[in-house]
């Protein structure tokens, strides 16, 4: 019996050993989350082996599980991590919590720096540092169904009021006017919600460049937005909208059921390419409307960092280097539907240029656009955003499914600020 | 006794230090891997630690007084309380529907009670994103089998009682064959001479059940209820896959939000006294579930 | 060998006390049969010697030596419990073999000593069989023969005929019984039925409340039982009890004499009464006779062939020879 | 007691035709899964009366080259060792609450229970602290061990059930032949108990398997497990649900002949538990 307990723990144990010491000398680990980036990058990292004899472990995970497991790995200061996917609404956090490690030097040597697009580079610099360096800029843009719209007689509809009409001529049982994302989520329906809200001339605070950080979301602009937002998906948007992510979407887009969607790069790729969707063919892409304060794509930038307790920041800075070089963001642009990147070399390579024209003409040109439109703060820049998107994306979702009046909510939603900043 | 007589090693003390020996390893290993996390969270209620802020080191009462006067914790108990107790009436309800069936209806049909079985086998995660799928109206092929005939099935998961129905169904899909396997294994306990008996007194089918079968089931029903709801206490995979809490914040459940406050808010401490106040209600009902298994066991 | 020794044993769980302090010899090769009504304390007693329970008080040996604190298993005593706790997932082999595995005897020795016992025991075409198998007697056969390969000092039976048929418990008792006196190792007979302690023991110890009321054999616990309560216990049927003016007369408190020390006569006697219901056993027949002035009707013997009637008049008279006189605080008075 | 009349075969029809309804609800996703996981990606959504033949095997090769075998794997190491140690630590101890005179039992089946109800959300963070600094994140060995607090409870509780069911005479007369107390327990007592011990060890497997939030924590890429690497396949702008439906089966798949067996043995074992 003893001999018996015995020989398990020791079995058990012995599992634990290799484990315990992956951690050789010429070799890092990379934590990321699922993208086409991504999983192109994990599929070359022989290519870096051979290159610079490093070996990279990339390892991509759930975008849920993946903000699980970094929150706690940095702050248990595991070590375990040497490069770290680096999403720029996360980066205040992290630098404010000395989760990062600032890389100013590092990115200052590296020769591919001026060739990275300067827009998403400076999000990375805080306090005059910078903290990672960018490899993707994904913004929003919308698709119609060009065919609903030759049927109805209407444009593509260039503002807020001009979608409001548009769709409650073309909205029915079998195709819906509009989908946007609903859940809650600072990166669900606050990567949406605000296109709408900033048209509008909404704003989270009231003066977030110049420094005035008192919540002002509880605005008439916001308010305006929000009844449209409302409108939009409550009484022209496919049934059950008010539950919709974005492979909600997605879905409901590739299946004809509806004419619009407004989503990120990343989604609209897929809409548009006929490898995926049977109608991408009678799909178009357009800029997303505007409103009385503009236009205001949604961006959000995805990066690369090393984090604080990394053994190898060299290492880690040489395979940074490597993911963002024009040559590996070139080869993932065209094994990979990956048009978002940030080198900007890549978007003059012919063939990654003929790739994109064939999933639709007007991909890259109109992606491009918006990325000039996008501001930077489109949504801000702080430490406690995740607190804040989450909390404001509730009181969104609240008004949305009727829980709570739009004025209720956007009062929740500024007092819920207020409590998450301690104000 | 005699002080004499307990310090003596009675003619059963080889056999009783041979069963504390047992037990030992178990308790250590309690100890161990759970006494002390559990240690841990409740040092974190009373500190102030916050991921981003750190710590100043300051303990105290702070938390708990926030959460006596959090409107939140409130709704969250609210939900967390109707998708136990619905979950809870549904799967005991099913569990033992199904467990009647196969045990009068359908007598030995060993299939059948695998086939029912296999909901049990599915993991959580899954579990949910199938129902989520199941109830998203564009992608549920129980909506487009309905709209054949022009029926609309509503959605569920934009209102907050029927996000709660749709996390009870999935939850109850899961877990009612746990019930099943249960109150059939009560049921086979019964013997059938008392069926036998009830039906030469005159007794119908559905009288014999109501007035003999369901209170010898009794104590099982009792049991399997209380197990499945100090189960569902943990909801947690229905909600983060399905409905992310929403809409709104009708569907954070106490342990959901729990979550929300350690990893999204980054505020841990509060995060641990949500998850200390959620330990002491399942302390107090686990005392009554031991009290309860202490009495229909001797 | 076999004598066992128990000196001012007292037995308490919590703040009930089950056996009051009390001294016990057996002898080696005795058949003891501890008797008494359900609750008296003769298992626990039973399970103190065999050291399945730890004394509270007192101290028990075992051959001379002290086994008070000595776990179960040292004691060289076997057992053979009342549901028998036969081993389910064992053939009848392994069964009987087992007490040997643990005493790592040789195998040869094993098998011999199982062919000896089943052949004692009629077993020996159901060696192969599982417990769930056999009949209760067949059971209860492999429970003895169990007990008998080890070779004990001693045997300690509790109630080991409760659970089975009439007709089978009287073949059993005779098996036993014969099997002591092959043996002639000391048995410790636990049983409720005073029946089965009257026909097998040497020696009978009557329980009460965890109280020792008489020891003895079985002629002199029913020629002279020690109180009330003995007296009442042993015979069959139950013996009659008289208080009140009747006992007065003879300066006792109260009086007993058993239905077969009674004559019936239908014209003449000491009391006369009234015949109620009659059990007609064959050989005997036994009346219930209200005697007026005594709250409850003796039992009186009456040959097989008497026949009365119900409700016919008939007389009643003790032999004075056979008269238990008992004292106000129920012993006997010589 | 046969009963032929019309108002029986009524009750019966009604009794089938409830029996029929619960199958549906019960088969309903399983088998929506099932078509998930061979329609093709650019139909899935589809109705299947719209393209009955868009069919492919493809979603199967496709998750053999992804990270979800290995994480099966590991799935099946942690629970496995995790049920195995628990069985080593915690079905003595079942026989022994069962069997010895020791006091606070009652005090041990309110932590037993309290251990199984304990929210995981609030120890965690100290957990992982813990595992952090005893260097056992991302191994076998702290998964295991984290599992242990979701199998020992139920598998002590359930084999504490098991034993009281074996006749304390069985045991009481391996001791009076002379066996030691581990021979009794090893010899009489755990073969009296088989049906309960395997139940328990299933139902053990069955909870770590299950387990998302512990492997989330504790795990990094090396040990992950299976419920958790399904949702890799939820990414930034994409939900794989053909992956997610081949996995959910490949979960499934491992459990269901262990059930399809055992289920009698878990009755059995159950039946006794409730009997009390």
């Amino acid at each position: 019996m003893k001999r018996l307990l015995a020989t398990a723990v020791a079995a058990t144990l012995a599992f634990g050993v290799p484990a315990l010491t992956t951690a050789a000398d010429e070799e890092i680990n990379v934590v990321m989350f699922g993208m086409p980036y991504t999983n192109g990058l994990q599929k070359l990292a022989g290519d870096f082996e051979a290159e610079t004899g490093i070996k990279a472990n990339i390892d991509v995970i759930g975008q849920d599980v993946f903000e699980n497991r970094i929150t706690l790995s940095f702050t248990g200061a595991t070590g375990d991590i040497d490069v770290v996917h680096t999403p720029v609404i996360q980066v205040q956090r992290w630098v404010a919590a000395n989760w990062l490690k600032p890389i100013t030097a590092e990115v200052d040597a590296m020769a591919v720096k001026s060739d990275i697009m300067a827009g998403p580079l400076d999000a990375y610099v805080i306090n005059g540092e910078q903290w990672a360096v960018p490899y993707m800029a994904a913004t929003g843009l919308m698709t119609y169904r060009k065919d609903i719209l030759e049927e109805a007689g209407v444009d593509v509809p260039d503002t807020w009021e001009d979608m409001l009409s548009v769709a409650a001529k073309i909205h029915n049982d079998e195709t819906a006017a509009i989908a946007m994302r609903a859940v809650p989520g600072q990166g669900f329906n606050m990567f949406i919600f605000p296109m709408v809200m900033r048209a509008y001339g909404g704003k989270f605070f009231e003066d977030y460049t110049g420094g005035d950080l008192t919540p002002a979301i509880n605005s008439p602009e916001t308010l305006e937005a929000l009844n449209v937002y409302m409108k939009l998906l409550n009484e022209y948007g496919p049934q059950g909208a008010g539950n919709f992510n974005f492979a909600e979407v997605n879905a409901a887009a590739q299946n004809g059921q509806i004419a619009f969607a407004l989503e990120g790069t990343g989604v609209v790729a897929q809409i548009v390419d006929p490898a995926k969707s049977k109608f991408a063919d009678k799909t178009g892409i357009a800029l997303p409307p505007a409103g009385p304060a503009g236009r205001s794509p949604a961006i959000a930038v995805h990066g690369l960092g090393i984090p604080a307790s990394a053994k190898n920041p060299e290492l880690s800075a040489r395979f940074i280097e490597w993911a963002v070089s024009t040559e590996t963001m070139t080869k993932i642009a065209l094994s990979e539907s990956f048009s978002n990147f940030t080198t900007g070399p890549v978007a003059q390579n012919p063939e990654v240029i003929e790739k994109y024209s064939k999933v639709h003409p007007d991909f890259l040109t109109m992606q491009a656009d918006a990325l000039n439109l996008a501001i930077g703060h489109y949504r801000p820049l702080l430490p406690d955003w995740p607190a804040l998107g989450q909390a404001i994306g509730e009181n969104i979702n609240a008004a949305l499914n009727g829980l709570v009046s739009p004025e209720e909510a956007l009062e929740g939603a500024e007092q819920d600020m207020k409590d998450i900043l301690g104000m | 006794m005699s002080s004499n007589s307990k310090q003596r090693a009675g003619a059963t003390y080889e056999l009783e230090r041979g069963y504390r020996r047992m037990i030992v390893p178990a308790i250590i290993a309690v100890a161990i891997f759970a006494i002390v996390p559990l240690a841990g969270m409740l040092a974190l209620s009373f500190s102030d630690y916050h991921l981003i802020r750190g710590s100043n080191g300051e303990f105290g009462l702070r938390n708990f007084i926030k959460l006596v006067n959090d409107k939140r914790l409130v709704n969250s108990i609210y939900v967390m309380s109707v998708l136990s107790l619905f979950g809870v009436a549904a799967q005991v309800i099913i569990g033992t529907a199904v467990a009647v069936g196969l045990h009068k209806i359908v007598g030995r049909w060993r299939l059948g009670r695998v086939l029912f079985l296999v909901p049990y086998a599915v993991p959580h995660v899954a579990v949910a994103l199938i129902w989520l799928s199941l109830f998203t109206p564009t992608l549920s092929p129980i909506n487009a089998f309905f709209d054949l005939f022009g029926i609309t099935v509503p959605s569920f998961l934009t209102s907050q009682n029927g996000a709660m129905f749709a996390i009870i169904v999935a939850d109850t899909w899961t877990n009612f064959p746990f019930t099943m396997l249960i109150i059939l294994a009560a049921l086979q306990g019964i013997s059938p001479d008392l069926d036998e008996a009830a039906a030469l007194d005159g007794a119908s089918r559905v009288k014999t059940f109501i007035f003999i079968t369901l209170p010898l089931l009794l104590p099982a029903l009792l049991m399997v209820t209380l197990f499945r709801f100090i189960d569902s206490l943990k909801h947690f995979p229905m909600i983060f896959v399905m409905t992310k809490g929403g809409p709104g914040r009708s569907t954070q459940a106490t342990n959901f939000y729990a979550y929300v406050q350690t990893f999204q808010n980054s505020n841990v401490a509060y995060g641990a006294a949500i998850a200390v106040l959620l330990f002491l209600m399942a302390a107090l009902i686990s005392f009554y579930v031991a009290k309860l298994n202490q009495r229909i066991s001797s | 060998m076999g004598s066992i020794e128990l000196t001012a044993v007292q037995k308490s769980f919590g703040d009930v006390e089950v056996i009051r302090p009390l001294n016990l010899d057996i002898e080696d090769g005795e058949f003891v049969v501890f008797v008494g009504p359900s609750g008296c304390g003769k298992s626990t007693l039973l399970r103190l010697i065999a050291g399945l329970e730890d004394t509270t008080a007192g101290s028990i040996s075992i051959d001379g030596q002290d086994a008070t604190d000595l776990p179960p298993g040292k004691r060289g005593l076997a057992m053979v419990f009342q549901s028998y706790a036969l081993y389910p997932h064992m053939t009848v082999r392994k069964n009987i073999a087992f007490p040997m595995r643990m005493a790592k005897i040789p195998r040869q020795e094993q098998a011999k000593r199982i062919a000896a016992a089943a052949d004692v025991l009629n077993l020996t075409d159901y060696l192969d069989r599982r417990p769930g198998q056999l009949s209760g007697g067949q059971r209860q056969r492999v429970a003895i023969g169990r007990a008998i390969v080890r070779e004990p000092s001693a045997f300690l039976f509790d109630e080991p005929l409760s659970n089975l048929d009439a007709a089978l418990r009287v073949g059993m008792r005779l098996e036993i019984s014969e099997l002591h006196k092959r043996l002639q190792t000391t048995m410790i007979y636990v049983t409720h039925d005073q029946v089965e302690a009257m026909t097998m023991a040497d020696k009978i110890v009557v329980l009460n409340e965890g109280v020792i009321e008489q020891v003895g054999s079985p002629l002199e616990l029913y020629r002279s039982p020690r109180n009330l309560f003995v007296a009442s216990f042993i015979g069959s049927p139950m013996m009659n009890i008289i208080e009140g003016e009747m006992a007065d007369s003879h300066q006792a408190s109260a009086i007993g004499v058993r239905p077969e020390h009674l004559s019936l006569s239908t014209d003449s006697g000491l009391w006369q009464g009234k015949v109620g219901v009659a059990e007609h056993l064959g050989s005997d027949t036994f009346f219930h006779v209200q005697v007026e002035g005594l709250p409850k009707p003796l039992t009186v013997r009456a040959p097989g062939d008497v026949e009365l009637q119900y409700q016919d008049t008939v007389f009643v008279t003790p032999e004075k020879t056979n008269l238990h006189r008992f004292d106000s605080s129920g012993l006997r008075i010589d | 007691m046969i009963d032929r009349s019309p108002e029986f075969r009524v009750k019966k029809g009604l009794g089938v035709t409830m029996m029929l309804l619960l199958l549906l609800f019960a088969a309903i996703p399983t088998l929506w899964a099932l078509l998930l996981s061979v329609r093709a990606p650019d139909s899935i959504f589809e109705p299947i009366w719209e393209s009955p033949l868009a069919l492919t095997l493809d979603n199967f090769f496709k998750i053999t080259r992804s990270d979800f075998p290995s994480a099966l794997m590991n799935s099946f190491i942690t629970a496995g060792s995790s049920t195995l140690l628990a069985m080593l630590v915690g079905v003595p101890a079942g026989f022994a609450l069962a069997k010895s005179r020791v006091s606070g039992k009652f005090v041990a089946s309110w932590i037993l229970l309290l251990l199984r109800m304990a929210p995981p959300v609030g120890f965690v963070i100290p957990l992982f602290l813990a595992y952090v600094n005893a260097g056992l994140i991302d191994t076998y060995t702290g998964l295991i061990f984290a599992y242990m607090t979701l199998t020992l409870p139920l598998i002590v509780w359930s084999m504490w059930n098991s034993f009281a069911q074996v006749p304390d005479e069985l045991i009481e007369a391996a001791i009076m032949d002379g066996a030691s107390l581990a021979k009794a327990f090893l010899l009489v007592a755990l073969p009296a108990a088989r049906p309960g011990a395997v139940a328990a060890a299933i139902l053990g497997f069955l909870v770590a398997w299950n387990d998302f939030f512990y492997a989330l924590i504790i795990t990094r890429s090396g040990t992950t497990t299976a419920p958790v690497a399904v949702m890799n396949f939820i990414s930034y702008d994409s939900v794989d649900w053909a992956s997610i439906a081949v996995a959910s089966i490949a979960l499934t798949l491992p459990i269901l002949p262990l059930m399809a067996i055992a289920n009698r043995y878990i009755v059995q074992s159950l039946s006794g538990a409730v009997k009390g």
